[in-house]
């Protein structure tokens, strides 16, 4: 596939409140770097990730798309991630089926603590993207810009 | 008359499409017919009909209107019309021909349907005579004859080869364009054809369907019938019916916002839909008894009312064929009719 | 220190070293202990050091029975015989040949040699 | 069959253990038979039918019915009676007003298939030692009868009914069925095929919502798609990716709900594989979170309101096949 | 129309260093809806906090986005800021451009441009933003205590003590827990008994306490200051209320060898007992795997001879409903099982015991009276070695990774104690480290040493080896020496590693705590909430919660006491408005949400609606309790229909961030 060196991803990263923000809180506060082209919406928890939200993103021009949230068993509303996890890993699978480049969406689990973590997974993911090049197979020709 | 023989009828297609966009019906994978963009080498289906009808050359399912953008605290209104490409859609069969003209009836009527008309004016249309008329076809049963299928050119296959007859300005422009490329016709085998053809269209099993029963006069009488609860009671909704048929006009308005601002488009919609016509009181028609019994009393009753006589459907069958339970405007017909 | 011999124990061995918490048990559970010059948690500590001279040089690789007692027994899950078994690579490596060739065997074999051992043997010599 | 489901619902008729009979009624061919509630013996006589073209799943409609006054009969074939059942477990139907008669199941035939052999002007169909006679306009025609079998008989999952109040004729059991062959077919192919697949197949689309509108598991008082307020609504697909969209969604709202009834795929005017899209789901929640088979009870918990700690990752998506 | 403000923070140059503060700033008043956007140096400060206030004041302004630092920082300080200007808080929005901008990127122009998009975003999620307005709900005024230990006897009588009804539910038969079983506590080697007993006689005695003996909890409902707990009685075949305690049915029962897991299971009881003299509630309870009376119906013995008649054989567990507004957890750990440790011989090996079993073996109570006698011939050992860390700090799935924290201090303690009582006694204590922080711990450890004279021996054993002549050898390793060692033992006492109790995990599940992967439970934050659960209303008390010993268990114990006062001091307690809700119109009832709710909070109702087509209909619709409620979202998912939303994050609003974002 060729890399274009000017391409700029845009990446949509969700982050539950409890875990993964305060992750994304503290590369920040540790000084961690990664690419601009991440950009974080906060959600109470992880679980709160609707298919729609994440279909939405590829349509209005997101490239790649990271659902962030607790360790399994450490959800701050017990189990919200476990069903997460069954949610986005059969989405995801059905993405792939569709012909979806599978390594625009991504799931990971931060831990408050694990700002290095955070900022090493946007990193990886962001260039991850960028290989891929712009996603045209859920976009909406709409969207794009001028 | 003059004739192509089958064998060269591709030869015919790569010409005009050298001139204009070509649209003919070809056969997909599943064996249903649909049209496409020809490209050389295409083989025309030999399936009586299409599963959509020929109506979205003119009156496509979405369509843009115009766009807004706003910039600061004002607003930008693009004009997005041009003027269409000129095309030829090959292979109309008579129901669908008969179509265009209902469909003209709205929307050519004051105030014309710019949009549609745009498109009408750079359409030729080149009819295809029906020879294996289906079980589902009642074209008949509203004046059509398929056999004599109107169009800018009527195409008359015979068996070996296709006759070709210019019904209009436009019609006659488009045969002088491929005058070089076709024979002398033979009456006699295409009279035989339709003799034939003539025939079976006499043993249709809907050969007898009637509208006498039907027309603007018959508003309340049927509009209050008892049928409609029976009929329209395992009616689910969807628009398969709307969506196929050739002559369905309605459509609903709507704006996309792309966030790099709004495009204005319209697109089909159905009557069956519960949020058909919804406003700010909401909907106008709640039940499905009601939308369902909207569909045919438009079809049947108010279609010809506002339109001097003129049904709104042609009798093409793919309502018949594609409902998902089966209950179509012929049960409608046998069910409301006098008996 | 060599660290590139270090970093070629480590991917060999696959063992982290770092994981060992110097606790012991694996001398303490070995049973060649007595016959060897360096024993297992040394094993462990020197490469982690980058000390792998002395443990090349030693007759000690080859007094290793293979026979992960010390595995079994490692409450973190070091696993001291893959060290050990690493190390004996490097030194086979290093000579460009095998302490013993396969043919040799069988002359230094006796009855009461235990199967296990000879298996084990042919395991740790035909690298 | 027929004979005997018209004895029975006139029965129990006339023994006032139910008002109404839903069934399937006569149409004008032999094929286009139309779900139907009936309310006398007279009806019955006259238009019952059950042949090998009364295909339409009854389930749904008894979300409607056994809300009325009184109790109705329902024919079930073994399919109907798993959406049936998933239905009950959503609350959706009121058990106690639906007398369930379990009947045999398929294999039923597809006119489309039929059709598609070039075969037209279809007048009547008979099955003679499973040999179609196919009366036509243009004269008599045969084909085998398996070649006329409906995509969702072909692969059928059971004929094992899991709700009922009595039977006619035997029950069945549960199938070893090769439903899943065609996704694991698409699962081996590369992204760029399975996208194109796809893309072809779904840009036939023409949003008439016959597969949500006749789906057993979709039955939301307002669709998420016909839904102003949701933000998602639209009425075409006015781009390709509200094709994608629209049948994305749907698919993971029904997903471990879709007992794989197949009609969604049996309705498509436009001949569109989208059970596909179901079993895809229904492959991968058997294989990841073990074998489940919506509708076969109304206790078990719905795979995606349920978990396990140990759960695999989402990463196995990224790991397995081929990209 | 929206009137919107935005204003954006410097941090001092902590955003302004690499963000364009101005540029932003008027970036986004463009944007729609923005009337006024303004920078400042410190927005948090009560300068900025003002020029807020004054904005929404002079501008009457519907919503406000702050583009600072995390909103986990200050989202609080300015929604208070808005609530004294008369906005509702829940109209502001935080947009952050400090922890996750400024501090991550460089470059400036593109630090900038990412501001300004996560600046649209908050400005198109605050246009959606509507007032919320945060529920009360009562607090009943009584604790929960589950555990009857030291941790939560001490926990009770705090609460007890601030004039609150408190109720013990301990599973055994007795309060008392780990600490009645040992026999002498470090660092000051005074009687446990003599510190626990009164405490659990002052338990049974103090009015505001209910002990609930024998009982588990089988269920709890409800939320924060108004929990529903079932608790479950088992039938202990004695009626408390007749029973004295006297003791002589537990002299009468002819079924004698039931195995005393008091003492370890070192010496038997009988199938009527009462676990120990100091017993809270001092009463009988019938073993119904040993009773013949309950078993096969033959005997009676014990009901002839209560005098009382208190023997009732035909008692079935009871389930007792009761509200409570807090609940604290104190489940208490237990030994781990030794079984799969065959290089220590502890399963076929009498003399190789545990710690606790050694505990039991010196205490007077005990089965030897106090005196310290081999388990196999009841002789007295010469030789001791103790192993440390024998299940901690393991990384394999026999043991745990964690230290036990206990261990070391223990066997210091039994060390001294044994070495002072036998001196001919020879003691050996392997160990990996000697953890002894905490006042007056390592000057007793060194004392063990120096003054008593303990062998440590930095080292682990290896293999113990029971041997024909009823010696064990004990082979280990010293590493200071670099050696092998071989040890002639007469006993080997193993420091086995805790874990929480087995009940504790479905406890968990019922109050919808969360738990490490340990099962320990998880305190909401380390330093700031060291005693509180992060589901509200519930506290952590003791070694359910991590590794302690008993000094810092009665410090947590009061802690949690506190804690759970201040809760049942308030007369309601205020709700996260943030919570889920349900359109009526759309929910079809199918119950998913119901099922995928952590808490309980949602319940289905028939209702009756008018439908469009004029009819009535009955229809089963969804209903969430605010007070319930914790927001997490799972339900809004789980709903195909889009009847369920969440205030604060409605699908409207997370998708016009989404749509910002995109753009």
């Amino acid at each position: 596939m060729q890399v274009n060196e000017n391409f700029e991803p845009v990446i949509v990263a969700f982050c539950c409140n409890w875990c993964s923000y305060a992750g994304a809180d503290l590369s920040g506060t540790n000084r961690l770097n990664y690419p601009t082209n991440v950009k974080i919406i906060r959600v109470p928890c992880s679980c709160r990730v609707n298919p729609i939200f994440i279909l939405r993103a590829f349509q209005r021009g997101a490239d790649g798309v990271i659902i962030c949230g607790c360790h399994p068993g450490d959800c701050h509303y017990t189990s919200g991630n476990y069903f997460t996890r069954r949610r986005i890993t059969l989405l995801y699978s059905m993405l792939d089926f569709l012909g979806i480049e599978r390594n625009r969406t991504r799931l990971e689990w931060v831990s408050a603590a694990e700002g290095a973590k955070f900022a090493a997974v946007m990193n990886q993911f962001t260039e991850d993207v960028r290989k891929l090049g712009p996603n045209r197979r859920l976009e909406d020709l709409r969207c794009r810009k001028q | 008359m003059f004739r192509i023989s089958a064998e060269k009828l591709n030869d015919l297609f790569d010409r005009i499409a050298s001139k204009q966009t070509l649209y003919i019906p070809v056969d997909r994978e599943d064996k249903a017919a649909e049209y496409k963009k020809y490209e050389s080498g295409m083989t025309l289906s030999s399936a009586l009909n299409t599963v959509r009808s020929a109506k979205d050359f003119f009156f496509p399912q979405t369509e843009n209107l115009a766009e807004f953008r706003l910039s600061g605290k004002t607003i930008e209104v693009k004009d997005i019309r041009s003027e269409h490409e000129d095309f030829v859609i090959f292979g109309v069969r008579a129901c669908d021909a008969r179509s265009f003209g209902i469909l003209d009836s709205v929307f050519l009527s004051e105030p014309v349907d710019t949009f549609y008309k745009n498109r009408r004016d750079h359409g030729t249309i080149v009819t295809m005579a029906c020879t294996r008329p289906e079980e589902t076809c009642f074209c008949t049963t509203f004046g059509i004859n398929p056999t004599m299928p109107g169009g800018d050119v009527s195409v008359f296959p015979d068996g070996t080869g296709y006759s070709f007859l210019a019904n209009t300005e436009k019609g006659k422009e488009f045969m002088a364009e491929i005058s070089d490329m076709l024979e002398e016709g033979n009456p006699a085998q295409l009279a035989k054809v339709q003799e034939n053809t003539r025939n079976i269209l006499k043993r249709l099993p809907l050969a007898n369907l009637k509208t006498d029963s039907f027309g603007g006069e018959r508003l309340m009488k049927h509009f209050s019938s008892e049928k409609w609860a029976e009929l329209s009671e395992s009616c689910i909704g969807c628009g398969t019916c709307t969506f196929v048929c050739p002559t369905c006009q309605c459509y609903d308005i709507r704006d996309f916002d792309t966030g790099n601002g709004i495009k204005r488009f319209r697109c089909w919609d159905s009557c069956m839909y519960s949020d058909f016509t919804k406003m700010a009181h909401g909907n106008s028609r709640n039940s499905q008894l009601e939308r369902f019994r909207q569909r045919f009393m438009h079809k049947l009753v108010y279609h010809p009312s506002n339109h001097e006589g003129e049904f709104g459907c042609v009798g093409c069958g793919r309502c018949l064929s594609k409902c998902p339970i089966s209950m179509n405007i012929v049960k409608v017909m046998k069910a409301l009719e006098d008996k | 220190m060599n660290k590139n011999e270090k970093d070629w124990i480590d991917i060999t061995s696959g063992v982290n070293v770092r994981k060992c918490m110097r606790c012991g048990k694996c001398t303490a559970t070995c049973p060649s202990y007595a016959e060897m010059e360096y024993h297992p948690h040394q094993f462990v500590y020197m490469v982690e050091k980058g000390d792998i001279e002395p443990l090349l040089n030693s007759d000690s690789l080859y007094k290793c029975l293979t026979c992960f007692a010390c595995v079994e027994r490692c409450p973190r899950g070091v696993e001291p015989a893959k060290v050990v078994e690493a190390v004996r690579l490097t030194a086979v490596r290093k000579q460009g040949n095998n302490h013993l060739i396969p043919d040799q065997i069988p002359a230094m074999l006796d009855d009461d040699m235990p199967q296990q051992a000879i298996v084990t043997a042919f395991r740790k010599y035909t690298k | 069959m027929q004979e005997a489901m018209i004895k029975r619902a006139k029965e129990l008729l006339a023994d006032g253990t139910v008002n109404r009979v839903m069934g399937w009624k006569k149409g004008e061919f032999v094929y286009d038979t139309t779900p139907a509630v009936f309310e006398t013996a007279e009806e019955l006589e006259k238009e019952f039918v059950c042949n090998d073209f009364t295909q339409a799943n009854l389930s749904k409609y008894l979300i409607k019915e056994s809300r009325k006054e009184g109790k109705i009969l329902a024919f079930l074939k073994p399919c109907d009676t798993y959406s049936f059942n998933q239905l009950l477990k959503e609350h959706r139907i009121i058990r106690e007003n639906v007398y369930v008669i379990g009947i045999p199941g398929g294999p039923k035939l597809d006119m489309e298939k039929i059709k598609a052999k070039g075969i037209s002007g279809i007048l009547d169909v008979k099955n003679e030692n499973f040999t179609l006679k196919i009366e036509t306009l243009y004269g008599t025609e045969t084909m085998p009868f398996y070649e006329a079998v409906s995509g969702k008989c072909a692969d059928c999952k059971s004929k094992k009914h899991v709700v009922y109040d009595e039977l006619i004729g035997e029950d069945g059991d549960v199938l070893a069925s090769r439903r899943f062959d065609m996704v694991e077919k698409l699962e081996n192919m590369t992204s760029q095929e399975r996208y194109d697949f796809w893309r072809g197949e779904l840009s036939k689309c023409i949003r008439c919502n016959a597969c949500r509108n006749v789906c057993p598991a979709c039955t939301c008082e307002n669709c998420v798609f016909d839904n102003p307020k949701s933000g998602i609504d639209q009425k075409a697909a006015a781009d390709s990716f509200e094709e994608n969209m629209f049948h994305i969604i749907r698919a993971f709202h029904v997903a471990g709900r879709c007992t794989d009834c197949g009609e969604c795929s049996r309705v498509c005017p436009q001949n569109i594989p989208l059970h596909l899209l179901n079993r895809k789901f229904i492959k991968d929640i058997n294989s990841l979170y073990g074998e489940y088979q919506a509708g076969a009870d109304t206790t078990s918990k719905c795979p995606l309101t349920d978990y396990d700690t140990d759960d695999c990752e989402p990463s196995i998506v990224h790991e397995r096949g081929v990209e | 129309m929206q009137r919107i403000g935005v204003f954006v923070c410097h941090c001092g140059t902590n955003i302004a260093a690499t963000v364009d503060v101005k540029a932003v700033a008027q970036a986004l008043a463009n944007e729609p809806g923005v009337v006024i956007s303004q920078d400042y140096q410190y927005m948090c400060s009560e300068s900025g906090q003002d020029l807020v206030k004054a904005a929404i004041k002079e501008h009457n302004l519907s919503g406000v986005v702050v583009c600072s630092c995390s909103p986990r920082m200050h989202e609080n300080t300015f929604r208070k800021a808005a609530s004294a200007a008369g906005l509702n808080p829940y109209l502001v929005e935080i947009a952050n451009i400090r922890e996750q901008c400024s501090w991550i990127h460089k470059d400036i122009a593109s630090a900038t441009e990412k501001a300004v998009v996560l600046g649209k975003a908050a400005v198109a999620k605050v246009h959606l933003n509507t007032p919320l307005t945060a529920g009360e709900s009562p607090v009943v005024k009584r604790a929960l205590v589950i555990g009857g230990g030291i941790a939560g006897i001490q926990t009770a009588l705090d609460i007890a003590e601030a004039g609150f009804e408190v109720d013990i539910v301990e599973k055994e038969p007795t309060i008392g827990g780990k600490m009645a079983q040992i026999d002498k506590t470090f660092p000051t080697l005074d009687c446990a008994a003599c510190i626990l007993t009164p405490k659990m006689v002052e338990a049974a005695q103090n009015e505001k306490i209910t002990i609930h003996s024998f009982s588990e909890i089988s269920d709890v409902k409800g939320f924060v200051g108004n929990f529903t707990v079932t608790i479950k009685k088992k039938a202990r075949f004695v009626d408390e209320t007749k029973c004295t305690g006297c003791g002589l049915c537990t002299e009468k029962c002819p079924m004698k060898k039931v195995p005393n897991e008091f003492n370890m299971g070192l010496d038997n009881r009988t199938a009527v007992y009462i676990p120990f003299t100091q017993a809270v509630p001092k009463v009988a309870t019938i073993d119904p795997n040993y009773c013949m009376m309950l078993k096969n119906g033959k005997c009676g013995i014990c009901s002839k001879v209560c005098s009382v008649g208190a023997i009732d054989y035909k008692q079935t567990d009871r389930f007792v409903e009761q509200k409570y507004g807090a609940i604290v957890v104190a489940t208490g750990f237990n030994p781990i099982k030794l079984d799969k440790y065959d290089e220590f011989a502890y399963s076929w090996c009498p003399d190789v015991v545990t710690s606790l079993e050694l505990e039991r073996l010196m205490n007077a109570a005990g089965p030897n009276g106090g005196t310290l006698l081999r388990p196999s011939d009841k002789k007295h050992p010469h030789t001791i070695v103790f192993v440390q860390c024998v299940g901690s700090r393991c990384d394999d799935e026999k043991g745990k990774p964690y230290c036990s924290k206990i261990c070391c201090m223990y066997t210091a303690k039994h060390a001294m104690l044994i070495r002072e009582k036998y001196p001919d006694t020879e003691v050996y204590v392997f160990y990996i480290d000697v953890r002894t922080p905490g006042k007056n711990f390592d000057e007793f450890y060194r004392r063990a040493v120096e003054q008593y004279g303990v062998h440590y021996i930095k080292g682990m054993v290896g293999k113990v080896s029971p041997k024909a002549d009823g010696t064990i050898d004990v082979q280990a390793s010293d590493l200071l020496s670099n050696e092998q060692l071989h040890i002639d033992a007469d006993m080997v006492v193993l420091a086995a590693a805790i874990e929480p109790d087995k009940t504790a995990r479905p406890l968990a599940t019922m109050l919808t705590t969360q738990m490490d992967t340990n099962d320990f439970f998880t305190e909401a934050h380390p330093k700031l909430r060291p005693v509180e659960s992060a589901t509200a209303g519930i506290f952590l008390s003791g070694a359910c919660q991590g590794p302690k010993d008993i000094p810092e268990t009665v410090a947590q114990a009061s802690a949690a006491a506190a804690k759970a006062i201040g809760l049942l001091c308030k007369n309601s307690i205020t709700c996260n408005p943030c919570v889920a809700h349900s359109d009526e119109l759309m929910c079809n009832g199918c119950s998913a949400c119901e099922k995928v709710c952590p808490y309980g909070a949602i319940t289905y109702q028939d209702k009756e609606f008018r439908m469009p087509d004029r009819t009535t209909a009955i229809r089963r619709v969804a209903s969430v309790n605010p007070a319930v409620c914790q927001g997490c979202g799972a339900c809004t998912v789980a709903c195909p229909s889009g009847a369920m939303d969440l205030n604060g994050f409605s699908n409207s609003q997370i998708m016009s961030e989404v749509d910002a974002i995109c753009k």
